[in-house]
């Protein structure tokens, strides 16, 4: 393996680490007023969610270019306040990626909410435990499976994407330049040999660590009574 | 003393009905609520409780309005200082028999009272033990234990003895009527059993048709 | 932004590029030149939405265009090169020229989707001007770009594909299929296009690397990677 | 909208519908095993399934490929035994889709029938009831929420995905050319009103279908006791 | 006859134990079940049931073997045509009250006893409630309902009234016994009440130390 894929590779582990966490602080309140608030537009909200999916990456990668642009809104706002552009940055394709992979980790955090018993909230909260401290230490705890899908469909997601970080990134070396990115290079340019190198690297070491995180799960199961 | 005085639609097996409770409990009472399958007696406890939201009326806990139709207090359940034995337990199954009871803790209070409580309630040897491998009965044990260990001084236990040997039941109906006085709290206890009720009511409040009836006893 | 010179270029580039790249290198030691491979097309969105690069070497003279159409061009848009359409087969006896495509035995063939990738509109007209095209249009897979349509005639789906012949050059291909050059007559060379982007025009070193490309020390690269000279 | 772009419309529609159908068919009885049994290499399994997603699609669609060629083994097999071949056909971008789209179905069923209590099972052996008649008419109804996560992803996904669709379709009006390709196709061509037109359909038509599906959902709610 | 000789592992509250159960039990008896919390009554009920498969020993229903660990027998719940109700009920959620009765139906019965049951038990008005907006006796007598609607020759029923207020209790336990006789069953009823044990027991189980003793009282 040349040095230039190992530092793709910990860029990739660095995208894929940063997203998941920034998708599990940004999906569990979401998920969690999802699954408890009854609304009428929740249904919307739920498609809403859903929506960076059906649009090609790249095209998505497009329109996140343009918003990103220093003429559009978002952009000015970046750079006035920030004194940023996210555009062609790793800060930028950390954005488009938490875009992209908000319904991976919302929909299973959602789910698992859904499938507790609202005994579980209620016990706790007469034992005089704020909704703070049971949303940690009973509710998370007990979607854990939920969690560990929603982490591993994240994570998976994240390393394979790559129409919306090309598009946004620029593949710039050691900057947007990511793992999947790198293997598309490698094909567009035919040179197959060394794309079934990375590739196989890539496959492994996600494979291996898609079977630590699901490991965590083992025998887990809730039966209420 | 706590003043209810709450109107609640239910479902019962005769179609729509309303729950109309009117009653002044005195402190320190051991209030046995019996009445029907369906009457109303869990709604009830879980009015007091805060988890279910009556349709008018005023709650008062001593001095303190808890729940006010008209002026729109609703205190939350974190904040009624009361402990709930739920009829389905709500045991924790992340956590074990131990931990369970560990959790209700307060954080102020020291620990012996908890250890005590289990060897009490014979749950020594299943203090690892986990939940969804518990027999019926040890899970209303751990659960009576659950809420013994917050030491609140309103207690709210729905059939808490129902799934328990005889033998045991005696016993553990000891507890609750030692613990009762000890921590001065008013205890309200759900049964269908007449011993139970003869032996531990201060106080009984009947649930019948929709209404209430409190008739003391000593 | 930082004093690497960046340049984008078209993916078919990168053989040729790369060994520029190097013998420049050998010239002007100092040098820093990045270059980012990519479809024309990303790469013209990119540009027009501020992407930091000083030298664009598209695959083509429409996306040129509408960079200077769009005011980010700094200078004239400039041929530095021609491509040129090659008929590409691993199973096939292409020798026989255009009418192969007429051989029960070719079920698919590769070309280009012309509307993004003038190679594919040069191949079609010179199918067309052939009066080939019409007779084969249910057997056409269309790849998304020049190298995408390698890869289908490569993986052995498409018997045959029309391709640059700098892919057909390129080291992984050579030796596993055989290629047929398309006469000029037939189809004209794709004239491949540069231009320098705003803020390009400032920087020597990007200057002086947009001559180097189409000196006399840079024709028998081109040329030995399969491209027409301007 | 012209004629063209509605006729891609409904062949991805055709592609969503059975690609969904497919992966029901497919994880139902997968998503079942892996959360009913207990057996050692149970997390490899899980993470097998997710490697669909951490290749980058056009690398994904460039290996089925060449595995559908007819120089390879599986190719050879179509030939041979179904006179057909996948690659540049309606029929290979459905296989494709398939493989792409499996984590997103088998994930949320087989946290679906984790969490439901043993004993609805148990319940309904006790009464006779056989293990089909228990999936169909307890397990199913009651996994309801994970069910309709699980077709909102895969559809959704669906019809966003054209990396691996592009690389195996082939771009054929009419047999392999679905919006998403066509949306891209604009882009690329830098023909930006056709494409925000194409898109702004794609995404309208997207919405209504998500929110429909999640209606579904409204207010369903498990307390087992 | 049901012949039980087996033996199993279970976990208690003084650590670990073995559950060595052997009885013989006549065709036709209304068995009550009874011993101390965790002593292994559901663990007992399960095994018949086939839900639980014991360690080592055999079961027999009349002439068939149900379960033999040295023959590797061991029928599945469907086959044992067993009707078994569940110490949490087991209520199917997707299914109203009627719903949930009318699924454990076998097939070939008529459907008038169904509706029977329904109003026996006080569910007709709440035939299509919810099951997560039934109380926790009506739960009970759903479940109840459900067991006794499939008709099956060897009932398994654990703590079947002990959520239920006393008048209607001793209504239900009159049906048990009257359904009993009429199926010509084999009843086996946990129950911790000793005036319910004495009225419905043909004979006792009692479970103590891991050992089963029976005993005939009619
Ligand atoms: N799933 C399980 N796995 C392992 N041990 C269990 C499991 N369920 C119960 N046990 C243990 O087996 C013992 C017998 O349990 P069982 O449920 O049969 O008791 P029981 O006689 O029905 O008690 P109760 O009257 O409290 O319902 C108990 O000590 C319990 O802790
Ligand atoms: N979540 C709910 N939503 C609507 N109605 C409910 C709900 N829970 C219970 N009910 C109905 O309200 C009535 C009173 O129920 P409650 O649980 O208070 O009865 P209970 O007196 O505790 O009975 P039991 O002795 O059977 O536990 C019942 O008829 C029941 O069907
Ligand atoms: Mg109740
Ligand atoms: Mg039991």
């Amino acid at each position: 393996m040349d040095l230039d894929f190992f530092n793709t590779l910990i860029l990739t582990a660095k995208l894929a680490i940063i997203t998941t966490l920034l998708l599990l602080i940004i999906s569990l309140p979401v998920a969690y007023q999802l699954a408890y608030s009854h609304f009428k537009g929740k249904a919307f909200i739920e498609a809403l969610i859903c929506m960076p999916m059906v649009l090609p990456p790249t095209v998505m990668g497009y329109y996140l270019l343009v918003a990103f642009s220093p003429h559009n809104a978002l952009g000015i706002f970046f750079e006035k306040y920030f004194n940023t552009r996210l555009a062609f940055t790793f800060k930028g394709i950390v954005v488009a990626s938490v875009i992209a992979g908000l319904p991976f980790m919302i929909q299973p955090l959602q789910n698992g909410f859904t499938s507790l018993p609202n005994s579980f909230r209620e016990a706790s909260y007469t034992m005089g435990k704020s909704k703070w401290v049971t949303f940690w230490r009973v509710l998370i705890p007990n979607i854990k499976p939920s969690l560990i899908t929603g982490i591993a469909l994240t994570f998976a997601h994240c390393i394979g994407e790559f129409g919306i970080v090309l598009m946004v990134g620029g593949n710039v070396p050691g900057q947007t330049r990511i793992a999947s990115i790198a293997i598309y290079d490698q094909v567009q340019a035919l040179n197959y040999e060394v794309a079934n190198q990375y590739s196989i690297i890539l496959f492994i070491i996600s494979f291996i660590l898609l079977t630590l995180i699901y490991s965590i799960n083992k025998s887990f199961r809730i039966n209420t009574l | 003393m706590i003043e209810i005085d709450i109107k609640h639609h239910i479902q019962t097996s005769e179609g729509k009905s309303i729950l109309d409770i009117k009653a002044k409990i005195p402190e320190n009472q051991l209030v046995c609520i019996s009445g029907k399958s369906g009457a109303g007696k869990t709604t009830l406890l879980r009015i007091l409780a805060g988890l279910t939201k009556p349709m008018f009326g005023q709650i008062k806990f001593g001095d303190i309005i808890v729940f006010d139709s008209t002026e729109k207090i609703n205190l939350s359940p974190q904040k009624r200082n009361i402990g709930f034995m739920f009829q389905d337990y709500a045991l924790f199954p992340n956590l074990n028999v131990e931990e369970n009871i560990f959790f209700a803790q307060p954080l102020n209070k020291e620990g012996e009272w908890a250890g005590k409580l289990i060897k009490i309630f014979d749950l020594e040897g299943l203090k690892k033990q986990k939940i969804e491998k518990l027999s019926g009965g040890q899970k209303q044990r751990v659960a009576l234990a659950r809420v013994l260990v917050q030491k609140a001084p309103i207690l709210l236990l729905d059939e808490p003895l129902s799934a328990i040997d005889r033998e045991m039941r005696i016993e553990l109906q000891d507890e609750i009527i030692k613990s009762h006085h000890l921590l001065h709290s008013t205890t309200f206890v759900v049964s269908h059993d007449e011993d139970e009720i003869n032996k531990m009511a201060s106080c009984i409040l009947y649930i019948k048709n929709g209404k209430a009836e409190l008739v003391y006893i000593k | 932004y930082n004093h690497k010179v960046t340049i984008a270029a078209a993916a078919n580039l990168r053989y040729v590029l790369e060994e520029i790249k190097n013998q420049y290198k050998k010239e002007y030691p100092k040098a820093e030149i990045q270059i980012t491979y990519g479809s024309s097309g990303t790469l013209t969105q990119q540009i027009l939405n501020g992407a930091p690069f000083t030298l664009f070497m598209s695959a083509d003279t429409k996306f040129p265009e509408k960079i200077t159409k769009q005011g980010f061009a700094a200078s004239s848009i400039k041929t530095y090169a021609y491509g040129k359409v090659a008929m590409w087969s691993s199973s096939q006896e292409v020798s026989k020229g255009l009418h192969l495509v007429f051989s029960p035995e070719v079920k698919k063939i590769a070309i280009a989707n012309p509307d993004n990738a003038p190679y594919g509109s040069n191949t079609v007209k010179a199918l067309a001007s052939q009066q080939l095209y019409n007779k084969i249009t249910k057997k056409i897979v269309w790849g998304e770009n020049i190298n995408q349509t390698a890869q289908f005639a490569f993986s052995g789906n498409a018997e045959i594909g029309f391709i640059a012949l700098s892919l057909a050059l390129s080291p992984e291909m050579k030796n596993k299929g055989r290629y047929y050059v398309l006469p000029r007559e037939i189809c004209p060379w794709v004239e491949q296009a540069a231009v320098l982007i705003k803020g390009g025009q400032d920087d020597e070193e990007t200057l002086r690397f947009f001559k180097y490309i189409n000196s006399p020390a840079c024709n028998s690269i081109w040329e030995k990677y399969g491209y027409g000279l301007p």
